[in-house]
């Protein structure tokens, strides 16, 4: 299955979809604005009867994998079920009909809403105060280096570095660096967690933070996090969690009470909200005491039962978006909390931890296992064991696509040479997990007999491998006035 | 439990197999004093109650018909086909991570690819991204581009921007040590002049002048525009901006009390590898077929780390697909009608309204697209009078600016039929 | 114009390739005299205002909500899981035609499938269909059954059956020659002996007796069930009943003023033959792969035309699946678990009404499950009433039945909280 | 792509999913019936959890063909575009949440709504009245015969026969069975039209209705209609219009005026009701003034801009199923009309027809054409031509399967062998009625170079061909006691 873009299949003679006529008497936009205001040239937007962009776009839908139809065990992403009802509560018109700026009194509903998921998420993670504004995760961790940046300047401490360990997302060094500090890497130990003795050797009163995921991106829990957090607070840093992996946890044990000052969430992982091929997800940052003084504004007051937005905030570090966060993805991760309760989430996150030992367990004869379990929600085994027959992780992963499965994460850690990161979640079957590791075994007896066949794949998939080297020659070329194929988006031939 | 799938057994059978006694054989790693008894939360429900209660949360929200809405100020009432939502809950869509697995995800990719387009030919560029979280942070991510490019440590902004992409704006700047500075005149430190098409009030600027005085002080021009309105107005592309950012909130999406929207940025070729985000370029397999993949990585967090061009990761995909739905079902024609029959009946209702006793347009002398600001006498009373039958009325501008007192805001989209219109004005006569 | 896709080039280009000059020519065979000058109607409406125009019809409707209606009669309210809409409005099933190329339609044919299975296991009976149109014509369609298997031209009718159901059965006998008689007493004409469980009324009847007085008779005793019921009740399978037919929209379907809901059938294996409309049936491939597709299609009207054992072709196949999603979502328990809620609730509601003064349960000595009816001082009044409070009250038996004047019956399902109980009750104090 | 069945993935030990307690007190059913009330044995439905139910029927959706994705052209059947608002109409709370017994000032809207559809369908067909009652085309056929009958009889009139072409489609001979007349085929001349000569000479004062498809059921619109009509109604008999062709010329002409006395429509093919993979549709039947007395009960009468239901009607046959019909097709069908038009349902005709005829040209080379065109919005093709290679028309069906196209009708009409019923319908556009002609080019050439690929055909799909003889030998065998395996229905191993 292949499908044009929508704008080859374009035909300018196409008839525009029937609108409303304006109906009042009033002058044409180019009969008042000055000619240098109008728009010369009309956009080059594709002409497409409604039947044919429906066809468009269902089948292009039919060329991914997603969780509704295949596991998806993207290590480090918590793909799980997305409940169906959550999709209902958020499209209620009133919820999806609600413009930010109606008054107070007229959105009592939302706001309480907001005021509940926060109650939820702080006792989720054990803090004081939560903020819903962040739009992600990346967006969570910058809006709570600028809080604790904030809170070192009112103390009048210029901390200007922000440690970051070696095997932490990218996102990490990426939101310290933006958030103007200089970021220095900690590394792992021989066991997949953080050294301390390298920890040690980099705090200083020159340090802001500790960015820190735990279980670590490993999979592994920093069983050492208690000295960790100590060692931090000493030197006068605050502890930051990287909440990605939320979901090995809750009920077990909960990042405030592990002494972090500041922790985001991705509701858009461990809350279902779905990830949309991309987004739109949701970030909330957690704070304890010290902190709140610098959340973002507006917080969300409740007082006798009424509710308020404050904006009033003297020490805030002001507004991190627009309104007040992703609320149609809030009221997902609302309506979740309250199916599951705090049985639900519990048994979650246990069986989370469940399903990602017993699937170790199934592939640790076929696959290395650079650290010893058990593990968290999560395992990161590496291919080093093909290497000898030339099979790399990206050759199982693409072998995967091909037995109908997404694949894991690769090549992430970086710490993990040829990395294979996988994190099934507590929504997969025992059944699901076993297909995949016979799948896994399959394809390790195929490299050791036919790595060419695994070197080709994927082949039953809409495209095979794509050449990125030449694309990016070919942006190369664009960039540089040497080609008039722009590669990042289409254009009419010959133009 | 809803959404569990192991059944006792199952997870009996599994610890065996995995050669351990109980889950907190699991755990060992977790200090023991760290280990919670229970999850202070109620316990759960079934869907049914849960909808109920999420349901009554809802009752307590009042929602104002859209025809009735006239309140703008960033997010706006329009027509949305029934297409855009037919197509982004497809859970093949909406179910799917980042395609980090291009021959998987051909489809996202795809679709993403044609929201590049869409969003470069809306704006008259070159390129555009996969999105943004929104048009506050798609300012704020163009200065820091800004900030890159030129080297320089100050951004100027020009005019009425909304005021909360004005904070955003002071929020990412103190991170990377940047001045945010009110103002018209360009200096030699100034990294971009940022404004807004039309602005906040609904005005036009002089975009073009802006422009080329950015530029005069070597500044890159940053606009910050309006895209149904391009489909009238002058795009960046060609009056010369050198990156377009906006927010696509009224391209497809509901208001959703102010979210998910959608944060889309276009620039000039030279600096494309500059630009925050993920981009969709074409690449071809081995037997020449075409195909779509994540480009340009080397600009991005998972692989620069901290010399990132920005941190994002989860942009906002699916709002980009509903945009993309939205367009490619207006078409050039379809976007025209709609901004055509915005700025007609915004024109239309603010000669009614100047007519009213005591009212009239702020700025008489400044043309306007479909929002505009009224000065008004006794201003809350009229937001009150208009909320009591029924009616969200425009927007305060004493809000955010003291220098506006007695300004409302109105905005009149496809939606404002005019019987609504009448109905607006009848609730305003004295 | 919506939803065409030709434009004016493509109709020339078109008319070109096949050589003609006009439409003219394409419609010559249409005499002169029949050719319309325009189609009477109004012209077309966007889809904003198509949508508006329906929006305001609905609006003219007055729905009650879920938990405070207690009426049923054949159709009632039921929590219904979002998954089954998830589903039923996935484009792929929605969209497709009868199964007729299995290769490409395994997912409705496996579907099917297990539709059929289900049916098959709530009645304990042999073989299920793929679905009739509703519970009327799967009565009447069981009866066309029984007349061709024993060749003899009556039916029995025994208590309480919806009366709708007596008069679309009455409406098919009538073409096929068929006698309808109420009665409990089958002869030796007699082809079936046809009773609802629970009744129209909500009663329990013997079904047991009635099958064995039927088989006593050389007929078949015909079971019309409920299928929330067969949950608790023993299913037509267990007392040896011979057809089951029944009403699903109890299985997820909304109330929809009527429809389209669902008729299901089932049977013993000596009656598969005679079954009619569509069945699916396991077949495989050369390659040994197990399959779905059409079976027995000998009995179809496609191949037997006027010797077929129904005329049916198009089914409700789609509210099948729906009825398959809402039946593997209860699960035995989940469904156990409604049922019994619907029992207990009606049983409390039922001792709390008849405390009223002047009001009783009309028939005392008969066990019920989860609908009623009461013997009620000025009934129409008591339904007035309620719908001025709010609540969609009961139904007035008087309207089919001149010996129940003054009956009216009360229906509760898991919808209907303790809560609504109370306002209910609150409402009829005197 | 595979899928286990429900039953099959089912854990006995699954949990139940979450649902509301009683919350009184009141005794158990247990407690209150006869122990043969009760049911001995749980009903043996599959246990799963939700999302393994929603895997479940996602994966099984993505093995259909559907025209959401694909050109479907089923001769017959129309598959044609259907418009996503109509789903949104259908569903609106004012229309899904209607009991059917509700009191009328309740439900002023919805009568209004049927009200005005009935108008319309007047207006298209040209009948006086319409009952929106028929559940389904063939539902609809048997109520008009039955309507047909009681007019007969109220006359005095015992007429035992109904004649149907040998092209008609096999509801028909089956509705009037149904209906108690004894069928006498008609046959078709060699220009594909009925042949009035073999009509004339069934015609009798024992025939009570001529059932007709106009265009017929290979395309072909009947020239002769006015004589049939004619002959028809001077023998005393009725002419029925099987409507499903309808979608040939809206607003071109109308049954009605070319004397049919009445009408039945498939809401499901010519006003976009999807199909549902077998329903729901909607068959609402036209009659002229003679018939509007046997109407079934109720009709929808309107009074003053008041709306009633009207069950009193002295000669109506009666009901023909329960409630109302299939209110939620209505509402679509009636959101199709009010989108389209009067303007719109006439090009959609035309497109119709256009693209019938253009496609027709692309492969009237390739394929035996046994009759002459113009066509209307439907062409009967045939396979003969390929008989030398032994390809039929199967094989050609199944061929299109794996060139991503679902297969027209074959084998109907029964009058032309090796048929192939190709109806493109006015959604589909040029450029895919182009791709469906090359790929019969292409298949053509084929099955002169190749034969043996095309009866291997389709290879690309979950399945290949199936084995119906095998299937109905093992259901035989069930039947008769020899085998264990029902086939009709999934039994646990071993029961
Ligand atoms: C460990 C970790 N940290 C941070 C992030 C960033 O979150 P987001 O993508 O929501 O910005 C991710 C997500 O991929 C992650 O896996
Ligand atoms: C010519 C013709 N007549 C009648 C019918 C029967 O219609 P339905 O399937 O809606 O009962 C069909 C549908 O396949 C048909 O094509």
């Amino acid at each position: 299955m292949t499908e044009l873009l929508s704008f080859e299949k374009s035909r300018r003679s196409a008839s525009a979809p029937r609108l409303p006529d304006a109906g009042v008497t009033a002058p044409e936009a180019s009969q008042v604005l000055a000619p240098d205001q109008l728009r010369v040239q009309a956009p080059g937007l594709p002409q497409l009867s409604e039947p044919e962009i429906m066809r468009h776009y269902s089948r292009l839908a039919s060329m991914n994998y997603s969780i509704s139809e295949q596991f998806y065990p993207l290590g480090s992403c918590t793909m799980k079920y997305n409940p169906v009802v959550n999709e209902l509560a958020a499209a209620l018109p009133g919820f999806a009909g609600l413009h930010p700026y109606q008054e107070e009194d007229t959105v009592q509903g939302a706001l309480e809403l907001m005021w509940r998921l926060e109650q939820a998420l702080c006792a989720v993670v054990g803090v004081d105060r939560v903020t819903l504004q962040p739009a992600a995760g990346a967006h969570g961790e910058w809006t709570a280096l600028r809080m604790i940046s904030a809170y070192h300047h009112s103390r009048g401490d210029n901390r200007t570095e922000v440690l970051v360990p070696d095997s932490a997302h990218g996102t990490n060094p990426a939101s310290a660096a933006l958030s103007g500090f200089h970021v220095v890497e900690v590394k792992s130990g021989p066991d997949g967690r953080i050294s301390l003795a390298d920890l040690e050797s980099k705090l200083s009163p020159r340090v802001a933070a500790l960015m820190l995921t735990n279980p670590n991106t490993l999979g592994l829990f920093e069983r050492q996090i208690l000295d960790i957090a100590e060692m931090v607070h000493a030197t006068g840093a605050m502890l930051y969690y990287d909440g990605a992996n939320l979901n090995a946890f809750m009920g077990i044990c909960r990042p405030g009470d592990m002494g972090f000052d500041a922790v985001h969430m991705n509701l858009h992982k461990t809350f279902t909200t779905p990830h949309g091929g991309g987004g739109p997800g949701a970030g909330p940052v957690g704070v304890k005491a010290d902190l709140v003084p610098f959340l973002p504004t507006p917080t969300v007051e409740r007082t006798n039962g009424h509710l308020t937005l404050d904006f009033k905030r003297p020490k805030s570090i002001g507004r991190v978006r627009s309104f007040y966060g992703n609320f149609g993805m809030l009221v997902r991760a609302y309506s979740y909390i309250v199916a599951m309760g705090g049985d639900g989430l519990t048994q979650a996150s246990r069986d989370a931890v469940l399903s990602a030992n017993y699937l170790r367990k199934q592939v640790e004869d076929d696959l290395d296992m650079p650290h010893e379990g058990p593990c968290m929600h999560e395992f990161v085994a590496s291919t080093q064991n093909l290497a000898h027959e030339g099979v790399r992780a990206l050759d199982v992963a693409k072998a995967l696509l091909d037995r109908d499965f997404y694949a894991p994460t690769i090549y992430f850690p970086l710490v993990v040479p040829e990395a294979i990161m996988v994190e099934p979640t507590e929504t997969e079957s025992k059944a699901t997990l076993d297909a995949f590791a016979a799948a896994i075994k399959d394809i390790v007896a195929q490299a050791r007999t036919n790595p060419q066949d695994l070197h080709d794949a994927p082949k039953k998939l809409p495209v095979g491998r794509l050449d990125e080297v030449a694309a990016a020659r070919r942006i190369n070329a664009y960039l540089q006035g040497q080609s008039e194929d722009p590669v990042l988006r289409w254009k009419p031939p010959g133009k | 439990m809803p959404y569990l799938v192991h059944s006792e057994e199952d997870r009996a059978s599994m610890l065996e197999s995995i050669g351990v006694r109980s889950m907190d054989d699991l755990l060992v790693d977790i200090p023991q004093s760290l280990r919670l008894d229970a999850l202070e939360l109620p316990a759960g429900l079934s869907e049914f109650e849960t909808m109920s209660q999420i349901e009554s949360l809802a009752a307590r929200n009042r929602v104002f018909p859209d025809r009735l809405t006239f309140r703008g100020g960033g997010v706006y009432r329009r027509f949305i086909p029934a297409a855009v939502a037919a197509v982004t809950s497809k859970p093949e869509f909406y179910t799917a991570y980042t395609p980090y697995q291009p021959e998987a995800s051909q489809g996202t990719l795809q679709a993403i690819f044609e929201f590049q387009t869409l969003i470069a030919e809306l704006t008259a560029l070159d390129v555009a991204n996969a999105s943004l979280y929104d048009g506050a942070t798609a300012v704020a991510e163009a200065a820091m581009m800004a900030h890159i490019q030129t080297g320089r440590d100050e951004v100027v902004v020009s005019g009425y921007l909304h005021p909360e992409y004005v904070e955003v704006l002071r929020a990412f700047c103190e991170g990377r040590g940047i001045k945010v500075r009110k103002g018209t005149r360009p200096g030699p430190k100034t990294a971009a002049v940022i404004f807004q098409q039309p602005d906040f009030l609904g005005l036009l600027v002089d975009a073009r002048a802006l422009t080329e005085s950015a530029h005069a002080a070597g500044a890159l021009a940053i606009a910050c525009v309006d895209p149904i309105s391009l489909a009238v107005l002058a795009p960046p592309g060609e009056y010369g901006a050198d990156i377009a950012v906006g927010e696509g909130q009224q391209l497809g999406l509901s208001p959703s009390y102010g979210g998910p929207h959608v944060g889309f940025i276009s620039c000039r070729k030279e600096l494309v590898r500059r630009l925050p985000g993920r981009l969709v370029g074409t690449a071809y397999d081995t037997q020449g077929r075409r195909g779509f993949n994540l480009a340009l990585a080397a600009r991005e967090q998972h692989i620069r780390r901290e010399k990132a061009t920005s941190n994002i990761c989860t942009n906002h995909s699916l709002c980009a697909l509903a945009a993309s739905v939205y367009m490619t079902y207006m078409g050039p024609q379809g976007l025209r009608q709609v901004a055509g029959v915005s700025f007609k009946r915004a024109h239309a209702l603010a000669g009614r309204l100047a007519a009213l006793p005591g009212w009239e347009l702020a700025f008489p002398d400044r043309p306007f697209f479909n929002e505009f600001p009224m000065r008004v006498p006794k201003a809350p009373a009229v937001v009150r009078k208009l909320a009591r039958k029924g009616i969200l009325g425009p927007l305060e501008m004493r809000r955010w600016f003291r220098e506006l007192n007695g300004v409302l805001t109105f905005t009149c989209t496809e939606v404002n039929d005019p019987r609504a219109l009448d109905e607006l004005v009848e609730a305003l006569q004295p």
